[in-house]
């Protein structure tokens, strides 16, 4: 059990982080590299025309997979933030910031492939959709968080109030997401809203959660690859770092 | 009695200082002494607690002053650059707010008195940011005379103040300490009081 | 206990001080919810639908603008460190200073809303509501808005920063708010609107001051 | 396999723009991110590495 | 006239070294108006008829918020009083202040408009005319609010006082600017709304920096 | 050739100097002394024209500085309580920024010699927020060494620097002196400097 808790914390020091992280990484590019061609294969060939919404649903391939990451993504992150306030460990603050510009990103995704797709099905590139106005509220937090951690130097403060921002978030999250539902459904005003997938094919699912797959992978590749250069950025002046054949070479 | 084993600080990359072992008993005063950006201000701020040291740790009557918390507070009075000191009120109003905020209250006579002693007679009720640089400083230093505390961490009291003043604050400390109390302070100036230790940066 | 009313005391006093305020936030609410029939125009029927969310838009922007200055002051005359070294806890104090702000800022919009809602030419019924959820609504954007302004203390550019990071944690208050009223008016009821409002003003009563607090510990080290 | 020719998988049933903009920007995101991420660690990097040859030369 | 341009540097790197403060006006902008949909409702009607009048009152708030930071920070650390005392002309120093505003407040909301404009579902010629009046209005904007910022410079309570001050002498240029868009909508032809703003704005350009610089030397006295 | 007469300056209803004369010629130097609150900041604000006065008139080399205008600012440095650094910015940026705005140039090369003349070496490029007191004071005085001007006014000048960096700014002040330039200064301690006028508020 004292074993398991030494080895545990062991890992959450950066200095014996940061090489295990270096071994995982392109082992992630490989699986998100396989997930990837795989599910654009699928979701390009395989996959059949959709009987009401032409070949213009091809866009749920992405957009799926980068809405659920961008809201997993958040609940990780926040973990990562809780986990340092409490323990105090520095690679947890770390672990936050590099997944936000990551998590960033895929709600920009979902925003931008769910638009490119509205227009099409719905005649406008936006509507006040309640899950399109969460997911909206969601990239501005994400963007809150970005920009509270950038607007402070020192990097303790930072992980600290941005772990406090992120927890703040993760309650609120739930609130936003089912108030906003209720806004929309009591107005009953927009003339569209996302229809429930049209009992989707089980092709279009396995292509979807393949893809889901490769975001994943992808994720993770670039997060720890992130979490890595900040390592060294905060990390610059310890021992271990100019002990690095990286830096000696 | 105040003592600190092994503290560094590390602002950036500098490490201000390293392994500073301390000790300030009762009755005696303790002059920081450092070139600018020595350090001196950074050890106040983690003496008082405000700051944490990067490493080691601070007793207060041999218990850590972290688990202390409120009780070491409680004892001890830290003045800072800053004035802590509301330009839009004044010198009276400044000084019994700061006293109800400590869970203290104090008599508006006492605190007329204190604000004589330190030369601001007549300026009770002009609203501080009206006042000159020195005399901002004596309405923070008129604390000293109110609060009851056993500690007294002063970063640069002496600042701006004019030779009268300087006596004056000089007497206050001299009485503070003879009475069995702790004082830390910088200055880049000498100071010539009794028991004093001195400690360079 | 002495030391949070000598602290709402200090902060009524140093608003009175500072005069204008307290009737400026007022102002300013009064302006920006004027300027939208100039920049919409001025259709009655146009505009008694839109006036919920107007007045509740304006009144959480009149809000948000006091907030950079809820710690700022404190923070930059060292009065915020005395608070930190105060033997009283510091929760306390800051839900001291909440409450403050929120008599200076939030409860002056309560009491001026039912006069511009007369602009708009709301009804009584729907003036009541909104008055009562205003009077809900404006404690809990002084709570969110503490945790914010104190994040952003002492940096630059926090005033902007400070709407970033608060806006979005302000949108249930808002739909709720607004929608107290808008449901009144379309017959649907209020009540639901306005208990989950005040289920929020719980929550974020138990849990604004302690974040508030937390970061601004972060902000002093 | 759905399609006849390139021009016709390349015109997406008509849906070309939403498909191919969606897909185009997804691609583009998840190339430059990875691209930036290593312009950061090349960057830290070589200043490490400044750095270890300033101090030699000072300890010379 | 070279100090003219070290000026502008100089706030632009001060700009950038916060980092944040361009991007997050930008964002509070975008912010504001998405609150509205969330206060209103969301039928796409009603928004699309709102939404000149919201798109421009945003970007005023906008350009508002920062306009506290415009000379608060020169004059806190004392840097005011050094161009007061330069030899270079003040009135030329606090037109490059003004300029400088203008290039990190006012011309990221021009650009960003067209994407805010798509949420309320504005055609792309109506978004022309949109993008056109704030070309034209921020420039505006900025220059008006220069001597706002002077006037209440180092008063208690400024921020606050200082919207009071502007936004009233704001109205002409939110009516003009959202006036054209929705003359365009209505098919009226934006033309004379246009003119008129252009006309604001030459006449404000030759007399703000004046004014600015008058109440300016008044505040440091 | 600096001089007053009659100046008075009043603040709410107190007067703070009424009738007061002056004069500084090339060569010399003028000490403005006083107790906290009597004045002294309110004259040389007056004095650099931040501040008209009640009454009295103020001349430079003969005529009146209000008439004289820019020509009067060319040839003045003011540096009061605030340090007119940007908290931001390094203390090289801070440097030649500021000697753009006076409306010359000032090349890195020398912008880093005064700096390192007044000991900020290793610290050009750390924001000013970071420095501490002292070194904050410095950056401000390094624009002394590169900004060319005959009339130094200076408030305070000796406050929060280390006795090293007291050595240095009195050094740097006759210099200035005796190459013919004017300097009027206040401070709380005594300055040993030849050429000296005192005038006591
Ligand atoms: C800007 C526009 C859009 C945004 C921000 C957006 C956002 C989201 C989000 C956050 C989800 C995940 C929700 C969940 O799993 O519960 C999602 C799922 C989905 N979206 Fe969108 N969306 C947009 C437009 C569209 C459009 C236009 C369509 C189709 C006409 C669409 C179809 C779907 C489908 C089918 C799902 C999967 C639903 C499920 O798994 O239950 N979305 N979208
Ligand atoms: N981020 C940073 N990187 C490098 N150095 C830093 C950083 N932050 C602070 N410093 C340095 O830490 C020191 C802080 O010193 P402190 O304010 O404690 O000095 P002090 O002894 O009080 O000086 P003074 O007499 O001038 O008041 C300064 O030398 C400053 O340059
Ligand atoms: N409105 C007012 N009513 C009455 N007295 C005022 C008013 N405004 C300023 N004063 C007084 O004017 C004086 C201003 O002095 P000034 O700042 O010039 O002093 P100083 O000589 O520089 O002092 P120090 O050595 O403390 O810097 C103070 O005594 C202040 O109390
Ligand atoms: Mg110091
Ligand atoms: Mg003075």
């Amino acid at each position: 059990m004292s074993n398991k808790i030494v080895n545990w914390f062991k890992y959450a020091s950066p200095q014996s982080f940061y090489p295990v992280a270096g071994k995982m990484i392109p082992w992630f590019w490989v699986l998100a590299a396989i997930f990837g061609v795989t599910g654009l294969w699928i979701s390009f060939f395989v996959a059949p025309t959709d009987a009401t919404q032409g070949e213009g649903y091809r866009i749920i391939f992405i957009h799926v997979p980068a809405a659920w990451m961008s809201m997993f993504i958040y609940v990780v992150m926040a973990t990562w933030a809780g986990l340092g306030l409490a323990l105090n460990t520095r690679l947890s603050g770390m672990m936050a910031q590099a997944l936000a510009p990551t998590g960033a990103i895929m709600a920009f995704l979902s925003l931008w492939t769910g638009a490119f797709w509205g227009k099409p099905m719905w005649g406008a590139w936006w509507v006040w959709d309640a899950r399109l106005t969460s997911a909206l509220i969601l990239f501005f937090l994400y963007i809150g968080f970005i920009a509270l951690q950038a607007a402070i130097d020192d990097a303790r403060r930072a992980d600290k109030a941005g772990a406090i921002l992120a927890l703040v978030g993760v309650v609120n999250v739930p609130i936003i997401y089912f108030s906003v539902k209720w806004w929309n459904t009591l107005h009953q005003g927009a003339s569209v809203s996302i229809n429930k997938a049209p009992a989707m094919a089980t092709t279009m699912l396995w292509g979807m959660l393949i893809m889901a797959l490769a975001f994943w992978m992808y994720s993770i590749a670039v997060a720890l690859t992130r979490v890595r250069a900040i390592i060294l950025e905060r990390e610059a002046h310890t021992e271990w770092v100019k002990e690095l054949s990286e830096v000696k070479q | 009695m105040l003592s600190a084993t092994s503290l560094s600080c590390v602002r950036g990359e500098r490490h201000l200082f390293d392994g500073l072992d301390l000790a300030v008993g009762p009755g005696e005063w303790l002059h920081v002494q450092g070139e600018n950006g020595a350090g001196k201000t950074s050890l106040l701020r983690i003496l008082s607690s405000l700051s944490p040291p990067a490493a080691g740790e601070i007793l207060w009557r041999g218990q850590p002053i972290k688990t202390l918390g409120e009780d070491y507070r409680r004892e001890m009075l830290f003045l800072g650059h800053h004035g802590a000191v509301k330009e839009e009120l004044t010198p009276l109003e400044n000084l019994t707010l700061a006293a109800q905020l400590d869970g203290t209250s104090l008599s508006e006579a006492d605190a007329m008195k204190a604000l004589a002693r330190f030369g601001l007679r007549g300026r009770e009720d002009l609203p501080v940011r009206f006042l000159s640089a020195g005399q901002k400083r004596r309405v923070l230093l008129a604390r000293l005379a109110v609060r009851q505390a056993t500690l007294w961490i002063l970063d640069e009291p002496f600042t701006a103040l004019d030779v009268k003043a300087v006596d004056m604050l000089s007497g206050l400390i001299v009485e503070h300490v003879t009475g069995g109390g702790i004082a830390i302070l910088t200055s880049h100036q000498s100071i010539l009081l009794p028991n004093g230790k001195v400690l360079v940066l | 206990m002495s030391a949070v009313f000598a602290i709402i005391r200090r902060d009524l006093l140093l608003a009175m001080r500072r005069k204008s305020e307290v009737l400026t936030a007022l102002f300013f609410f009064i302006i920006v919810v004027s300027l939208f029939p100039l920049g919409i125009g001025p259709e009655p029927a146009l505009l008694r639908k839109i006036a919920p969310g107007i007045l509740w838009v304006a009144a959480l922007l009149a809000t948000m603008l006091g907030l950079a200055r809820l710690f700022a002051p404190d923070h930059a005359d060292g009065t915020l460190e005395q608070m930190v070294l105060s033997p009283t806890p510091l929760g306390l104090l800051i839900a001291g200073k909440i409450a403050a702000h929120w008599i200076t800022t939030g409860l002056p919009l309560v009491l001026l809303a039912p006069v511009l809602g007369i602009q708009f030419d709301l009804d009584s019924g729907a003036q009541g509501i909104l008055v009562v959820s205003l009077l809900l609504g404006t404690p809990l954007l002084s709570l969110i808005g503490a945790i914010g302004a104190a994040l952003t203390l002492g940096l630059r550019g926090g005033g902007v920063l400070l709407s970033l990071l608060v806006l979005p944690l302000y949108v249930p208050t808002l739909i709720f708010g607004a929608g107290a009223v808008e449901a009144y008016i379309s017959g649907t009821g209020a009540g639901g609107h306005l208990s989950l409002l005040a289920a929020l003003l719980v929550l974020g009563g138990f849990f604004a001051p302690w974040a508030t607090t937390a970061a601004l510990r972060i902000a002093l080290e | 396999m759905n399609w006849g020719s390139p021009a016709e998988f390349f015109a997406m049933g008509g849906y070309g723009l939403y498909v191919w903009g969606s897909f185009g920007v997804c691609a583009l995101l998840m190339i430059a991110e990875p691209i930036l991420v290593g312009k950061r660690r090349t960057s830290i990097l070589r200043s490490l590495r400044r750095e270890r040859i300033a101090e030699t030369l000072d300890t010379q």
